[in-house]
């Protein structure tokens, strides 16, 4: 077995990059789609800190990068959340081909 | 003004859990103060009017008060005494009445006292005993009086 | 699928509380809808303790029927005979002697005092501190003790009969109420320690389950609960029997109306039956504990209502005669029957952890209400 | 439905040892640990109806204290719990709750029933219309215990009586029930 | 300290562990089991950067994602869905297609990372220690992230005042 | 011991569980009937379906937590060099903390923190 | 000091180098942690479960379990057996993947956490760089599977007390956390070994005064109710809920949580131990040579527990003495006093730091 | 008020009223359909102010069934017990239970025990028994060979 190296990880990161894509496509939740989306970041965090971490480790930015990418996406997923909810109490589904009225 | 109203609830607050703390630690610290008792090591201090169960006494002779007059069936409120009569012959060659059983279903009685204060002989009292476990209920239904024993001379 | 959704989900819980809970004291059932914590509706369900005591008694003798009350408010069970000696005694028109209605009295107050220790305890307990449920079990221990040594039973004495009391009082009995005296006014501060001025525990009480004045007497509360919202009903005053008209102490009110209200003033009912018991241990009178009565008792033709206070209100004993060994109808007036209906008015609107303390301060005994 | 497993009946009585096998030895050793450790470890459910849990809940004080023996862990749910202690009368409306209850109740499962309600329906035996003539109408009973109520005391003995009945692996027969009171 | 075989057996562990629990959580058809395979993905994710050895990034990973995000997450499925139901099956064309969409996708990147073929470093030098982080983020010179730091709090008061009105929005009609 | 040991600790839990779970399954036959699986509710049946959705106040808290929690994230590195670098990364959380009492204030006034 | 258990950890360590391949050694000593851990799991919710019903029992004038076994010691042994045998049972209606996965999570979360706590001088198993953030995040992996027995086991006191004690747990991270930071601030490290370190001359619950008992206060308070303890303990609020979360559990899976209860509390002491009074570091006073040298003898892991234990009494005092709060009241005393008190003390402590006010 | 003015209050509200002379309170029979105005009236009135219901009970004379109320006033202190007759067959009465509140639990157990049915009561079901209880217990004719076991 070889050792590994950051392609494996960007392996790593690619699949589950496209593994969220698929929930997005697939779902029509929010919810389900919200976490799609957390995936998906997730897959660019590994990126940033792999990068950081074997091209460049001297320097500490990808570490920054991701961190806050991660205070952004709990950023994100708060209002977002907060959005379904009140989607959901105006229409009382979260199904997003229920809501294409959206009057916001 | 706001803020020290606020400081002074955090305060009050906490000055009053303390003092619950204090009350508990007292106890914790201080044993003397524990009652338990440990009932199947230590006996019990039952005080001599506890109703355990009735019993009818019997004495050395085994010989016991009951005329059989029901008078105890008749005032217990639920049916606990059921008593069986049957004829004595006297040693006058008299027909007597007697008691043949004294049935007392314990899973039944209520400790009432009222069976015992409707005896017009004192045939039967209320004992201290109170350990009344068992596995089959049937047990339960006793006999109150011996085998073999007899009424008193003279109670009438 | 849109209409459907907002048809079936209001977004409404409904739970069971009960009948197994350790929080409704008993078997009381009470459907409970929820919108998140908050209550909306309590819907109380009776019955899982309805023993039929009503149909029981017209079967049995007016000397029989009185153990039977023992067992429908366990806690004041010698006040429920009391009621039922008194009822026999205004229908034979008995004369009691002092000495049995000073006795009577006295332990009148003594259950009181025990029902209210360990409505303290539970409360407590239903609130969360454990503690002092033991603390308050230590208090009553001593009560029932006395209770063992002069009525020969721990709780359901049956100790009152019509015309006076069953046995004398126990030689040590006066002694043995002293030393519980003197005790118990020592832990009295003990209670304010570690409950009353708890602020955890006052903010759990205050502001909770408020009933005002005019919705207390329409759903007929009585007791404590309806004295805290400023109603004076307590009959020792209002109706006295036996020898309460001849006692000092007054009758505890507060007009908050919430629990806290309702704690307060059985607090304070135990200081006042405290004050009871000690102006009349050391004048107990000498005399008869029990008037001279017939074997078989037969109340004439009538109707006699009698009223008392138990350490939960006011009980109603309704004794329809028609001159037979037996009565003809008796109807148990309950005070926690009243007390329970209006429970939904006090928790619309609270948390569910506030019904617990609505609850523990209705001081509620479930087999008192089914009868 | 039945507590007591026959595979258990046929367990030796504790102390017996097996010469044959190893395993057979080992085996009826584990099940005297396991039912040291089941009769040393009763944890009631909070099920009282009426007088008796009043009682129940003196023998929890701290005067009777069931906690020496282990008994205190009450539990609010019957998954969780091994003894019902039916403390009170059982009325028609609550016998399927009793059923219910004791049906979700895991393995093993004891009862004990308090007081002359739960044998029997002791003073409400006769003209009433609602209250069922004995707890073991709806459920098998371990232990009876009568008295109305059965002081703290009578409860504690039945505890006992049921931890020599698990310690015995459920042979009721061969028990003496041991009692440490005697009035004279 | 250990050797390079299990080192990369854990990798593989963990590799296996993310995606397999990512591809659950993407294809299950019961919300709230959805939510625990993505918290079990992402709790993989902080273990890889464990096993990177970037333990503050994996710490604030667990915080945020599993303490935060997720039970959000939880509590909106709580609050906004049958979560007994299973949920509608997407039809089967497009599960086909996304499927493709994401598979070739996927091999697409794939391909080119391997053409582009990194050479990394072993990234045993690399040291991420709280006190460098903390260092480099309060440093107001060019490479530092001072001014970042100050704006995240801006834009999480933002996130805070729009969180509490959209949520209060349409309170008062439910009461 | 680095990284690894947390797959040791992790194994060490799933191990002790299973154990424990499995031995009352290998020990003890259990009894079957239809009322055991069913839901308890203190002895009665069930009223409507369990898995409701649930109107609760508890999502706010919820949000509120998640933007404090992010907050309290960038303070570790933080509270790591303050004490080196001395007043000008005090005054710098001074405002960062600042601007979130803002927030909370905010959220304290709208009511966001009552209880619904 | 001759006796230390890093002596002994060190010389196995070397022992089985000397004896087997690497790997096998590495192995071998993996497998003496699991079990050591395993053991230590079991030891502590024996012990402490024993400790609460004897601290309950004497606070409560009673005797508590003295009759299993010498005073009653083997009590909670035989509860674990009986409860090791008993029947765990899944409700039908429940879902049954989750419903049996939550107890693992909940034991796995507590479980990581012992991996940075330093039991005594040099015996920690990974001294991880970020120790206390570490713990922090550890912990709160474990109210996501309170949230998955409160939902899987369909039963709406279940869920009703799972929904209580996630909101409850996150929202008291946050003063876990702040009052976590002062500390933080006061020792410039996150790692349990250098926070223990910079403890050398003295604790910092003296060294650091008043911003440090603030936050020592606020510290209890919020790990006594993430811990789920009374006063705070709605989550299975007996008398509100029957048993909250694990309503439904019964036998081995229901001990599992009543074990990672216990661990937890341990856990979290143990923190406060480490962070406020100095973990196994014993008592030093600034630089009385002689004072510091006799506190010496005593060992470390001595020191380690008798301060983790004092800090679980605390707790336990709590419980047998508060009634519980209410839902809001909760949540208000978080968010309207823990939280901004501490956000305040934050400061006050870092001015103290930067100042060098401290001794 | 004295037993007497109370009297003669009641009858000037509804002359159909008659009186029982024994008792310890005023007993006062009206006809079923007149119970609940009077009712009203008595709670109302301001002088007689009759705002506490102490009991709400039946009683089977076998012939007939009779409910019993009893009020107080809690401000005036007096007390009255108002009764009124039903038909065994078919015993119907108003509800009184927006009057007293206390009313609405009372009257279900009136109704579950004596099978009184009583004219739009909010929730008229049984309240102690089961639902599928048959027969009304407290009637004097109840007969249940299973449950009852008679002494
Ligand atoms: S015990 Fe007494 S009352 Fe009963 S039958 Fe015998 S003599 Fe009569
Ligand atoms: S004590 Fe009461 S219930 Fe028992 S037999 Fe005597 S009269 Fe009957
Ligand atoms: S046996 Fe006696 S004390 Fe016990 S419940 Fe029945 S009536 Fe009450």
């Amino acid at each position: 077995m070889n050792n590994i190296g950051i392609e494996q990880i960007l392996f790593i990161s690619t699949a589950l990059f496209f593994i969220g894509v698929y929930g997005l496509f697939t779902r029509r939740n929010m919810i389900t789609m919200l976490m799609a989306v957390e995936l998906i970041l997730n897959s660019v965090n590994i990126n940033f800190v792999s990068f950081n971490k074997y091209l460049y480790p001297e320097r500490l930015d990808g570490v920054f990068f991701t961190i806050f990418i991660i205070a952004i996406a709990a950023a994100e997923a708060a209002v977002a959340i907060a959005i379904i909810i009140n989607i959901y109490r105006n229409h009382q589904s979260i199904d997003v081909e229920d809501s294409e009225e959206m009057k916001y | 003004m706001f803020l020290s109203k606020y400081i002074s609830e955090v305060f009050g607050g906490v000055k009053s859990l303390l003092t619950g703390m204090r009350r508990t630690g007292y106890y914790f610290t201080h044993h003397k103060n524990i009652i338990t008792q440990q009932y199947p090591n230590q006996k019990p201090v039952l005080a001599e009017r506890f109703r355990g169960e009735v019993v009818m006494t019997h004495d050395e002779n085994n010989e016991h008060a009951c005329t059989g007059c029901t008078a105890c069936e008749l005032a217990c409120p639920n049916g606990t005494i059921k008593i069986v009569t049957k004829f004595d012959i006297t040693p006058e060659g008299k027909k007597k009445k007697a008691i043949d059983t004294f049935v007392y279903h314990l899973e039944l009685c209520t400790m009432c006292n009222l069976c015992v204060d409707a005896c017009p002989t004192g045939a039967i009292t209320m004992s201290n005993s109170f350990e009344h476990s068992v596995f089959d209920r049937s047990e339960l239904t006793k006999v109150l009086n011996k085998p073999g024993s007899k009424i008193r001379e003279g109670v009438e | 699928m849109l209409q459907e959704v907002a048809k079936t989900d209001t977004g409404d819980l409904v739970i069971n509380v009960g009948p197994q809970h350790p929080s409704t004291h008993g078997v009381l059932h009470l459907v409970i809808t929820l919108n998140g914590e908050t209550i909306k509706k309590v819907e109380p369900h009776l019955g899982y303790i309805h023993r039929s005591i009503e149909k029981m008694c017209e079967s049995l003798s007016y000397r029989q029927f009185i153990y039977s009350t023992s067992r429908m408010d366990y806690l004041s069970a010698h006040i429920n005979n009391h009621g039922c000696a008194l009822a026999v005694e205004k229908g034979l028109q008995i004369e009691v002697p002092q000495r049995a209605q000073v006795i009577r009295v006295l332990m009148d107050e003594l259950t009181r005092l025990a029902s209210h220790q360990l409505w303290w305890g539970a409360l407590a307990m239903d609130v969360g501190a454990i503690t002092p449920f033991f603390h308050a079990f230590r208090e009553r221990e001593l009560i029932n003790d006395i209770m063992e040594e002069t009525c020969g039973a721990r709780l359901t004495m049956n100790y009152m009969v019509p015309g006076g009391v069953m046995f004398d009082l126990h030689p040590d009995f006066q002694k043995k109420v002293k030393d519980f005296l003197t005790l118990f006014k020592s832990k009295l501060p003990e209670y304010d320690e570690l409950v009353t001025g708890n602020i955890i525990f006052q903010n759990r009480m205050k502001n909770v389950g408020y009933i005002s004045k005019e919705d207390a007497i329409s759903y007929g509360c009585s007791g404590p609960t309806a004295r805290a919202s400023g109603v004076s009903c307590d009959i020792r005053k209002k109706y006295p029997y036996d020898i309460y008209a001849q006692l000092q102490f007054s009758e505890a009110i507060e007009t908050a109306g919430d629990c806290w209200g309702r704690y307060l003033v059985r607090m304070e009912e135990m200081r006042q039956s405290i004050s009871i018991i000690e102006q009349l241990i050391d004048n107990i009178p000498e005399g008869d504990f029990v008037a001279k009565t017939k074997a078989v008792l037969k109340l004439p033709k009538g109707e006699f209502f009698t009223r008392v206070e138990t350490a939960r209100g006011e009980l109603g004993i309704y004794i329809v005669s028609e001159g037979g060994l037996t009565p003809y109808r008796i109807k148990f007036r309950s005070p926690g029957f009243s007390n329970l209906s209006a429970l939904d008015h006090m928790a619309k609107g609270q948390k569910i952890g506030d019904l617990v303390a609505i609850m523990g301060t209705l001081d509620l005994v479930i087999p008192d209400i089914d009868r | 439905m039945d507590v007591k497993e026959p595979g258990y009946q046929q367990q030796p009585f504790p102390g017996d040892v097996h010469p044959t096998a190893t395993g057979g030895l080992l085996v009826s050793r584990l099940d005297d640990v396991i039912n040291w450790a089941r009769s040393n470890s009763l944890w009631p459910l909070v099920f009282g109806t009426s007088c008796c849990a009043i009682e129940m809940m003196s023998t929890a004080s701290a005067k009777y204290d069931w906690s020496r023996f282990g008994f205190e862990v009450a539990r609010a749910t019957p998954r969780q719990a091994d003894v019902i202690i039916i403390a009170g009368t059982i009325v028609n409306k609550m016998a399927p709750v009793l059923k219910r209850l004791y049906d979700q109740m895991a393995d093993p499962k004891y009862v004990i029933a308090m007081g002359a309600c739960a044998t029997s329906g002791g003073p409400f035996f006769y003209n009433t219309y609602s209250v069922v003539k004995g707890a073991d109408h709806v459920i098998p009973v371990d232990v009876y215990v009568a008295g109305c109520p059965p002081r703290p005391e009578a409860l504690l003995h039945a505890l006992i009586t049921l931890q020599t009945k698990i310690q015995a692996g459920g042979k009721r027969e061969k028990i003496v029930i041991e009692k440490f009171y005697d009035n004279q | 300290m250990l050797s390079v075989n299990a080192y990369s057996i854990i990798f593989y562990l963990l590799a296996a562990f993310i995606i397999g629990n990512g591809v659950l959580a993407m294809t299950t058809r019961k919300i709230f089991r959805a939510a625990i395979f993505l918290l079990f993905s992402l709790i993989g994710v902080a273990g890889l950067y464990f096993w990177m050895h970037v333990e503050f990034v994996a710490a604030v990973q667990v915080i945020v994602y599993v303490g935060g995000i997720v039970v959000l997450i939880i509590f909106s499925i709580f609050l906004t869905q049958q979560t007994g139901k299973d949920m509608p099956r997407p039809t089967n064309t497009r599960m086909i297609f996304s499927a493709l969409a994401a598979i070739l996708g996927a091999a697409l990147t794939y391909s080119l990372i391997r053409q582009y073929g990194f050479i990394g470093g072993s990234g045993d030098q690399f040291n991420v220690s709280p006190q460098r982080i903390g260092d480099q983020m309060l440093d107001y010179q060019d490479t530092g992230y001072a001014l970042p730091f100050e704006v995240i709090s801006i834009l999480l008061l933002a996130a805070m005042i729009g969180c509490i009105v959209i949520a209060l929005k349409s309170k008062p009609q439910e009461s | 011991m680095g990284p690894a040991s947390l797959l040791v600790l992790i194994m060490a839990a799933v191990a002790f569980s299973t154990a424990g779970i499995l031995l009352s399954k290998v020990v003890l036959k259990a009894s079957k009937n239809p009322v055991k699986g069913e839901p308890y509710e203190c002895g009665v049946p069930t009223i409507g379906q369990n898995w409701v959705q649930f109107n609760v106040g508890y999502y706010l808290f919820a949000l509120i937590f998640l933007i404090f929690d992010v907050e309290l994230i960038f303070l570790y590195p933080w509270a790591v060099s303050v004490q080196r670098l001395g007043m000008f990364a005090f005054t710098e959380a001074v405002i960062f903390l600042f601007i979130l009492f803002m927030g909370f204030l905010y959220a304290h006034k709208k009511g966001a923190l009552k209880w619904m | 000091m001759e006796f230390s258990l890093a002596s002994i950890a060190d010389s196995i360590d070397q022992w089985l180098n000397a004896h087997c391949a690497s790997w096998l050694a590495l192995t071998i000593e993996f497998v003496i942690v699991g079990v050591l851990c395993i053991g230590l799991f079991a030891v502590l919710g024996l012990v402490l479960i024993m400790m609460e019903r004897k601290v309950s029992a004497y606070m409560q004038l009673r005797l508590g379990p003295n009759r299993v076994g010498p005073k009653g010691m083997f009590q909670t042994v035989a509860d674990t057996l009986k409860l090791l045998v008993k029947e765990g049972l899944t409700p039908a209606g429940a879902d049954k993947f989750l419903f049996n996965l939550a107890p693992f999570v909940v034991m796995i979360a507590s479980m990581l956490v012992l991996a940075p706590i330093a039991f005594a001088k040099d015996f920690v198993i990974w001294d991880v760089n970020i120790g206390v953030l570490y713990v922090s995040a550890v912990s709160s992996i474990g109210v996501i599977g309170i949230l998955m027995a409160g939902w899987a086991s369909n039963n709406k006191y279940s869920l009703l007390g799972a929904m209580r004690s996630g909101a409850q747990i996150v929202s008291y991270e946050l003063s876990a956390g702040l009052s976590i930071l002062t500390i933080v601030i006061f020792s410039q490290d996150m790692s349990i070994s250098s926070i223990i370190n910079s403890q050398q001359d003295g604790w910092w619950i003296f060294k650091g005064h008043i911003p440090v008992i603030i936050s020592f206060v606020i510290f209890i308070i919020a790990v006594t109710a993430e811990t789920n303890r009374a006063p705070f303990d709605l989550a299975e609020a007996e008398s509100e809920l029957t048993a909250g979360f694990h309503t439904e559990y019964s036998g081995m899976k229901f001990a599992l949580f009543f074990l990672a209860e216990y661990v937890n509390i341990f856990i979290v002491c143990a923190i406060g131990a480490t962070l406020y009074l100095g973990g196994w570091m014993p008592l030093h006073i600034g630089n009385w040579e002689a004072f510091n040298h006799i506190m010496d003898y005593i060992p470390s892991s001595v020191w380690f527990l008798g301060k983790t234990f004092f800090l679980i009494f605390v707790i336990m005092w709590f419980r047998w003495t508060f009634p519980r709060l209410r839902i809001d009241q909760l949540l208000n005393l978080e968010w309207k006093y823990l939280l901004p008190i501490s956000m305040f003390n934050l400061l006050l402590a870092t001015l103290v730091a930067i100042q060098g006010w401290y001794f | 008020m004295t037993r007497e003015e109370l009297q003669a209050a009641i009858t000037n509200l509804e002359p159909q009223v008659t009186f029982e002379e024994a008792g310890e309170f005023l007993n006062a029979v009206v006809p079923s359909e007149l119970c609940r105005d009077l009712m009203q009236a008595l709670h109302n009135m301001p002088d007689l102010s009759m705002d506490y219901m102490f009991c709400l009970t039946c009683v089977d004379w076998k012939t007939h069934l009779t409910m019993v109320y009893h009020l107080e006033s809690t401000a005036h202190g007096h007390q009255v017990v108002i009764k009124s007759q039903l038909n065994r067959e078919n015993p119907e009465i108003e509800t009184l239970s927006d009057i007293w509140r206390t009313a609405e639990l009372l009257e279900r157990e009136v109704f579950d025990l004596f099978g009184v049915r009583f004219i739009h009561h909010p929730d008229l079901r049984r309240l102690l028994l089961t639902d599928e209880w048959e027969g009304w217990p407290m009637r004097k004719d109840y007969e249940d060979p299973i449950n009852m076991i008679k002494l």
